[in-house]
């Protein structure tokens, strides 16, 4: 390991409704793979930003290969030769791989643009990366996991000396992780200084050197991997904090009534000849890699997206769902897994958000009674514990786990008995968390049943009573939480057919 | 300053609402004090000539806008219904109160065609309200063949319909038109602020897919904010005739970009799910004061319209920071 | 950001590869058919002069949907260039005529001009992040009244052909003889050339195109997005600048309070010709197409005896027509979500 | 913070090239809002005058140059008189709303009289029923207001529209006349008008087409009008298109702008049978020269079309020089404005006043200079 390369000295950060950093540490040496690991929510990603100057600071030093600095915008740190690969894919659609590669620092001739000399170099570098990519395609026509790919080069292609994955894995199949490791190893030996957030336990243990673990936007520690167990970091990351124990058996019987059954459903090429039961009281796990089309499943029962074919059946019998609006009628609430897009009306308050589901129970004539409303959402305040100054606080203002649970109360409002939570504690703090995970498990004991679509293996084998994991539009297998192991489920994941 | 902006009465009304308003006494002050005898009661009448049919415009917008979408034709919208509906009355004879209903109806017509293709055929409503803006126009002077329609005098049989603007009583005037004016403001702000229309309006406004994941029909709500913008274009129309009697085919452009700026200037913001009705209102005062200031000082509309610009941007980039604060 | 995967949904993505390709294809097509239906039913259509009418009449369409179709590149648009086209050529005509300066230097001016409102534009959309619909509204409103109060509400008469300064006519209708050539569809070519060259090949042009697919992304690769915003705005004001001399010099004088409405047909013919009013795609070629088919309609119409009020309606339909079917196309059947909605 | 000072930067800018833009004004002809002040300062310059009368007057619009030269002709009579007036109008001659709104303003800010020409006939009532309320005395000039409230306009400085167009006709007729006599086949004559709104251009546009019809009768041939419906509604006889050897076709862009008056017009000057053309105003007669453009069929030669405009400008009297344009009917707008001025005194000073007829005279390339004539050929 080389000398040190990047240092962050009490890095602190704060939004509104959150202190996402809250004096961290964090240093990096040359040809280190250092992984940074935390929950959801950790502050890992907000560090990175930091780092890259996509956020600014609001305490706290940067020293870099020797020097403090200050990055105002991502070119900086990107020409300073720091790269970040983001979680969240860049990339622009309309153009090609090779001009996604190297936009912002084009080839020229003249005032002309060498896309050709682009497409070469892109191509070389495929090469040296041995990825198989076309550098004329449109990025748009690729798979998720040949866009990661992508970003990936395009990173490595900034000739770097530190480059940050922001847990690259996730979309990857397993041949495709292993191509990715390969190329890190190489850029090991070039002296290049790695930070790999992940969430995969066993990639510690593959490829990292050290592993700083943070916790509540806050640095706990930093181990050696090689001579530190699993336990110790997940006893780093979880710490105080109580979670249920993982599941071992289920507690719904057998024969417990089928509420939810869908069969051969088909809904463009990421919803192929998908079919199961959901019963009474029970939490269906759905896991499966990124783009595996758990969340197009999802959008196809309640109507959001058009199927092709397959029935669906709520209590027995056949029901036609084309709009949300039907699914509603039927009782299907779904909680996206992108919040701020699909789920939250950021410009109003809390309770208008939590009764837009069933306004009509709302009218004295033809007016909103305002104080009907408010008192409903009072209880669920009180009874889901939500932190906000008061009802008519727009909603932008409360942190991610509170919004998350508002758009809880909608459906509960609703009362809704099958609720689909696509991703329901994506970016929300531990604390939070847990509470969602107690809600479940009540709303389950009162008779709800719930489809819980989740990227994380431990999530769903905490919540789940049967697990269904998804590849590539396919049902590639179910699982019954006894048999079920973070293993089976990456097999099955990751299983071409 | 920070007090001020806290304290409950003023969050009540808006901050900005309040800054309007200043703004619009300010206004009036300027040209009290530059402007030949400005100060006189039948200069505010004259004023308000322009803004009631103004008014029912900006009112009408604000619904659309408060969903993000927008209506790029509600000035030839209006003088389509005010050409048509007085070449029923003058050429085909037909009853004033029929006139003026179809007028209204007319605008419904337009808006209903326009709320369709945005909301069930998700045209993008800037090029289906330019669309219809080139349509409306082309319908009226077919109609008309191609001549200006001229409705009845005061003094004429059928003239009464311009007491709605103003009554004449002894020998002072009434702005019933003010009365009426408000009071479809005040109806349309319970609407937005205390109805289940107005809730999903601004909502669907604010975030379309959440509100349409929510199990709500989205299309119809947002053809709803579509009609009654047509409709109030409507009735619109019959005020603009009241003050003005003579309308004439392929114009009205120019009203869109004052109604729309008026609506804006009130802090409608263009990306949805905030609309304020009184804001809107104090809007349109400001643009109508003005032009009749300048016209006062001798200048003529086109400082109205340089003006009226630079107060939109300010307006709206007001809006802006206040809203990237907030992110 | 991880949306905008989805954004572009798979099935969309052939249509929008053929578009460029495809579209162009379908819009001549088109065009070819309008001419041919009016030549067949009038035989006063058949006429090289009448084509030289379409030519003249399309200049200044043309120059505008060129320039337009940059800032709708970006998934915004520009309303000013209708009125912004007459009060440059008010401006600059008020100058040449009333104040006897040089016409070479009164056609700068209006460039000029075109370029300075392009920059506002640019600066309100790119800096100050207004709603370029908004921005662009009140420049056209200010426009609008700019140009009166420069030319102090004159109607310009620019030099007439033959007369001494008469000869920057000639820039677009070149007279040999009795023979009559469109010099002025040279220049719309190798613009047209030249701006797609831009667009697909220099930076700038790449950075729209960027920005219109995604501009957070574009923000991240560590492009300045504010100089790419006013860049487009400049060009297509630069444009209404060209397109206010294409006017005057076609047209016997400039009037003011004219000239909203020409935006529109701007508008319309690049959206006809195929570019996306969600940002991201679209072509010069393209936008040349669209624009001919509405100005072959514009002259055509008259020509089949049909009164001008017809012709408004015709051109409204027109335009609703084609953005359906390229609607119908991108989102080729999924109504889902992310696509339907995706300009928000 | 900076972020605050852009929009205040950002207005400066704006503000300053507004004031550019009236900066530039004055020293343009007279015109406009400024000129209204420019007139009013006059009077400091003068001897203090105790009892100076004030007088508003609004032009349709400043649009064609016409108006200018009626503004020029009130000025100086204005100045020799010694009195004051301010001068406004709207920016096209279709903003009716915005006219009326400035005659209410007027109103409202008292002078000793008005003069207005009136954009539209009707849309004016109600306000001429307040300024007489008001007391204050309205001069028509150019377009009159036939059923104006009985006493509040005293009278009327204008062109009979009607007989200009009857003028233009028979100038038409002196070259059109062999040729209709001549002909075998069906031929036929365009006419091109701004709008079929306001009432000055309506009535020389029918003025022309009856009076083409009757002359042609007396040569002997059928005549149909068509084309705009308005105005074949309201001609005298508007035939039968099939069996007439005349064909009169009336044409009206969608918008006043000169691009749709030339594409109405090459739709005319297109057809093979067309033998002559009338332009209603200046912007038609412009649109029709445009539209000659490409075609060059204008002239006097035989196989050429006679074209006949309206009013002057510039570019009609360069195009009448040349020859192509036969010949044009102006009207007095010099004359126009001093009559004005002339009746708003004697009015305000309570004389009785009379409709004034300031006439509409023919003119070609050879009477151009006529003394008689010249003058009222403005650029």
């Amino acid at each position: 390991m080389g000398e040190i390369i990047l240092t962050m000295k009490g890095i602190d950060k704060t939004f509104p409704g959150v202190h996402a950093l809250d004096n961290v540490d964090f240093e990096l040496c040359r040809g280190e793979v250092h992984a940074l690991m935390g929950e959801n929510g950790a502050g890992k990603s907000t560090l990175m930003k930091v780092l890259t100057g996509i956020y600014k600071k609001d305490k706290g030093t940067i020293i870099y290969d020797g020097k403090t600095v200050e990055f105002t915008n991502p070119r900086e740190a990107q020409q300073a030769g720091i790269v970040i690969v983001h979680q969240e894919l860049n990339m622009l659609g309309h153009l090609t791989v090779a001009q996604n590669i190297f936009i912002g620092r084009e080839f020229m001739k003249g005032i002309r643009i060498d896309d050709e000399r682009m497409n070469v170099e892109a191509a070389r570098l495929f090469k040296r990366l041995n990825i198989n990519i076309d550098p004329t395609e449109k990025m748009s026509n690729l798979t998720v996991g040949k866009q990661q790919m992508c970003e990936i080069a395009k990173a490595i292609s900034h000739e770097a000396k530190i480059i940050v994955f922001d847990e690259p894995t996730a979309a990857l199949t397993e041949s495709e992780v292993n191509e990715l490791f390969e190329i890190i190893r190489d850029l090991k030996k070039k002296d290049i200084g790695i930070i790999y957030i992940t969430h995969r336990m066993d990639e510690i243990k593959l490829i990292t050197d050290r592993v700083s673990v943070m916790r509540d936007g806050a640095y706990v520690g930093t181990l050696i991997s090689k001579d530190s167990t699993k336990n110790d970091i997940v006893n780093m990351m979880v710490g105080r904090v109580i979670y249920e124990e993982p599941k071992t058996e289920s507690k719904v019987a057998e024969d417990a009534p089928v509420v939810l059954k869908v069969e051969g459903l088909n809904a463009g090429k990421l919803v192929r000849d998908v079919s199961f039961e959901l019963h009474k009281g029970e939490i269906l796990g759905f896991s499966g890699l990124m783009g595996a089309g758990r969340t197009e499943t999802a959008k196809a029962i309640i109507g959001a997206d058009p199927k092709e074919s397959g029935d669906i059946y709520v209590n027995g019998k056949k029901v036609e769902i084309n709009t949300p609006e039907d699914a509603v009628k039927c009782g299907i609430g779904y909680l996206s897994e992108d919040r701020k897009r699909y789920g939250l009306m950021l410009q109003r308050n809390v309770a208008e958000n939590s009764t837009i589901t069933f306004l009509e129970n709302f009218m004295k004539g033809i007016f909103i009674d305002n104080k009907k409303e408010n008192n409903e959402t009072e209880k669920y305040i009180e009874s889901l514990a939500i932190k906000t100054p008061g009802i008519d606080q727009l909603i932008i203002n409360l942190s991610g786990g509170n919004q998350q649970k508002v758009i809880l109360t909608k459906w509960l409002v609703r009362n809704c008995d099958i609720l689909i939570f696509d991703e329901p504690t994506r970016g929300i703090d531990v604390g939070a968390k847990s509470d969602i995970y107690k809600l479940m498990n009540e709303l389950v004991k009162e008779g709800k049943s719930i489809i819980m679509i989740s990227s994380e293996l431990p999530e769903i084998l905490r919540m789940s009573d049967r697990i269904i994991v998804m590849c590539e539009g396919r049902k590639s297998g179910e699982l019954r939480i006894e048999e079920a192991s973070q293993e089976k489920i990456m097999h099955l994941a990751t299983l071409r057919n | 300053m920070y007090r001020i902006r806290q304290s409950p009465l003023v969050k009540k009304i808006g901050f900005n609402r309040i800054v309007l308003f200043l703004v619009l006494l300010a206004m009036y002050c300027f040209f009290a004090v530059f402007a030949k005898n400005f100060v006189s009661y039948n200069r505010l009448l004259s004023a308000m000539n322009y803004a009631y049919f103004l008014g029912f415009l900006s009112l009408g917008v604000t619904f659309v806008i408060a969903t993000g979408g927008i209506d790029f034709s509600i000035g030839p919208v209006m003088f389509c219904a005010a050409i048509m509906s007085g070449y029923l009355l003058t050429h085909y004879h037909w009853p004033l109160w029929l006139c003026l209903i179809s007028s209204v109806v007319i605008g419904m017509l337009y808006g209903t065609l326009n709320g369709y293709l945005v909301a069930y055929k998700s045209v993008p409503s800037f090029i289906t309200s330019m669309a219809i803006m080139q349509i409306s126009k082309g319908v009226a002077s077919v109609f008309t063949k191609a001549q200006s329609v001229s409705w009845p005098q005061l003094v004429q049989e059928n003239g009464w319909y311009r007491n709605l603007i103003k009554t004449r009583v002894g020998n002072t005037y009434i702005p019933v038109g003010m009365i009426i004016l408000l009071t479809t403001a005040i109806i349309c702000a319970i609407v937005l602020n205390k109805t289940k229309m107005g809730r999903y309006l601004l909502s669907l406004g604010s975030n379309k897919e959440a509100v349409w994941l929510s199990g709500v029909n989205v299309k119809k709500w947002e053809m709803i904010a579509y009609i009654i913008c047509g409709t109030l274009a409507g009735i619109a129309a019959i005020f603009f005739v009241a003050a003005y009697t003579t309308v004439q085919p392929g114009y009205g452009d120019q009203y869109n970009n004052e109604a729309i700026a008026g609506c804006v200037m009130g802090g409608t913001s263009m990306g949805g799910g905030l609309a304020s009705i009184g804001g809107t209102f104090i809007g349109v005062m400001i643009i109508s004061i003005l032009q009749e200031g300048i016209l006062a000082i001798g200048l003529n509309k086109n400082y109205q319209l340089v003006i009226t610009g630079i107060i939109v941007i300010v307006a709206v980039y007001l809006d802006v920071i206040s809203r990237q604060k907030r992110n | 950001m991880s949306r905008q995967i989805q954004n572009i949904p798979a099935s969309s993505n052939k249509s929008i590869v053929q578009r460029l390709g495809g579209q162009n294809v379908v819009v001549f097509l088109i065009v070819v058919a309008l001419f041919g239906f009016f030549c067949i039913v009038s035989p006063n259509f058949r006429r090289y002069s009448t084509i030289l009418s379409i030519l003249d009449y399309s200049y200044y369409i043309t120059l505008i949907a060129i320039g337009v179709t940059f800032p709708l590149i970006t998934g915004g648009v520009d309303l000013s260039i209708g009125t912004g086209l007459i009060c440059y050529s008010l401006i600059g005509g008020y100058l040449v005529v009333y104040q006897g300066w040089p016409v070479w230097i009164g056609m700068i001016v209006c460039v000029l001009c075109g370029a300075i409102i392009g920059f506002i534009n640019g600066f309100l959309v790119g800096t100050m992040n207004l709603p370029p619909f908004l921005a662009t509204l009140c420049t056209m409103m200010m426009t609008r009244g700019l140009g009166s109060i420069c030319s102090t509400g004159l109607g310009i008469p620019w030099p007439t052909a033959g007369t001494e300064g008469g000869w920057f006519r000639t820039i677009f209708k070149l007279n040999i003889g009795d023979m009559k050539l469109p010099l002025g569809f040279l220049w719309i070519l190798l613009l047209t050339a030249l701006m797609s060259f831009v667009l697909n090949h220099t930076k700038v042009g790449r950075y729209i195109i960027a920005i219109g697919s995604n501009k957070e992304a574009t923000r991240l690769s560590g492009i300045n997005t504010k100089y790419i915003y006013i860049a487009a705005y400049v060009i297509s004001g630069t444009f209404a600048g060209l397109a206010s001399i294409a006017y005057s010099a076609i047209f016997a004088s400039v009037y003011p309070g004219t000239g909203a409405g020409f935006e529109l047909e701007g508008i319309g013919g690049a959206i006809i010709g195929g570019v996306s009013m969600t940002g991201g795609v679209g072509s010069i070629t393209g936008t040349l197409l669209g624009v001919f088919v509405i100005c072959i309609l514009k002259t055509g119409l008259p020509f089949i005896g049909l009164q001008a009020n017809w012709q408004q309606i015709i051109t409204g339909i027109v335009l609703i027509t084609a953005v359906l079917i390229d609607l119908s196309r991108n989102v080729k059947g999924t109504k889902s979500i992310t696509t339907a909605f995706k300009k928000r | 913070m900076s972020k605050k000072l852009l929009p205040i930067i950002f207005c400066i800018v704006l503000i300053a090239s507004l004031l550019a833009g009236c900066g530039g004004a004055p020293s343009g002809p007279a015109a406009s809002g400024d000129t209204g002040k420019q007139a009013e300062s006059t009077p400091d310059s003068k001897p203090a005058d105790t009892e100076t009368l004030n007088f508003a007057i609004i032009v349709k619009s400043y649009q064609s140059t016409y108006w200018l030269a009626a503004v020029k002709g009130a000025t100086d009579q204005m100045n020799a008189r010694g009195v004051n007036a301010t001068f406004n109008g709207p920016n096209s001659e279709s903003d009716i709303a915005d006219q009326v709104q400035m005659f209410n303003d007027a109103i409202n800010s008292k002078p000793d009289g008005i003069g207005i020409a009136a954009c539209d006939a009707s849309a004016m009532l109600d306000s001429l029923q307040a300024a007489k309320d008001a007391g204050i005395p309205v001069i028509c000039f150019d377009s009159g207001i036939p059923d104006a409230p009985p006493g509040s306009v005293l009278a009327t400085a204008s062109t009979d529209n009607y007989k200009a167009g009857v003028t233009a006709a028979q100038g038409i007729w002196g070259a059109l006349e062999s040729r209709v006599k001549g002909a075998t086949g069906k031929v036929r004559i365009g006419v091109v008008n701004q709008d079929a709104t306001s009432e000055s251009i309506t009535s020389r546009g029918l003025g022309f087409i009856d009076e083409i019809t009757t002359l042609c009768k007396g040569a002997g041939k059928s005549v149909a009008v068509v084309g705009n419906d308005y105005y074949v509604g309201k001609v005298k006889e508007k035939g039968d298109e099939a069996s007439a050897d005349i064909i009169i076709e009336v044409r009206v862009p969608a918008q006043t702008t000169t691009e749709l008056c030339a594409t109405e017009a090459s739709a005319i000057l297109n057809q093979s049978d067309t033998i002559g053309i009338f332009g209603s105003n200046q912007v038609a007669a412009e649109g029709i020269l445009t539209a000659n453009q490409n075609l060059g069929v204008l002239g006097s030669a035989d196989d050429k079309i006679i074209a006949v405009g309206f009013d002057a400008g510039s570019i009609i009297k360069a195009a009448i020089k040349d020859g192509t344009l036969y010949g044009a009917v102006t009207q007095s707008p010099l004359k126009m404005g001093q009559v004005t001025i002339d009746l708003l005194i004697a009015a305000a000073k309570g004389e009785p006043v009379s409709d004034v007829d300031t006439g509409g005279a023919w003119y070609n390339k050879d009477n151009m200079e006529d003394p008689s004539i010249a003058p009222n050929l403005y650029d």
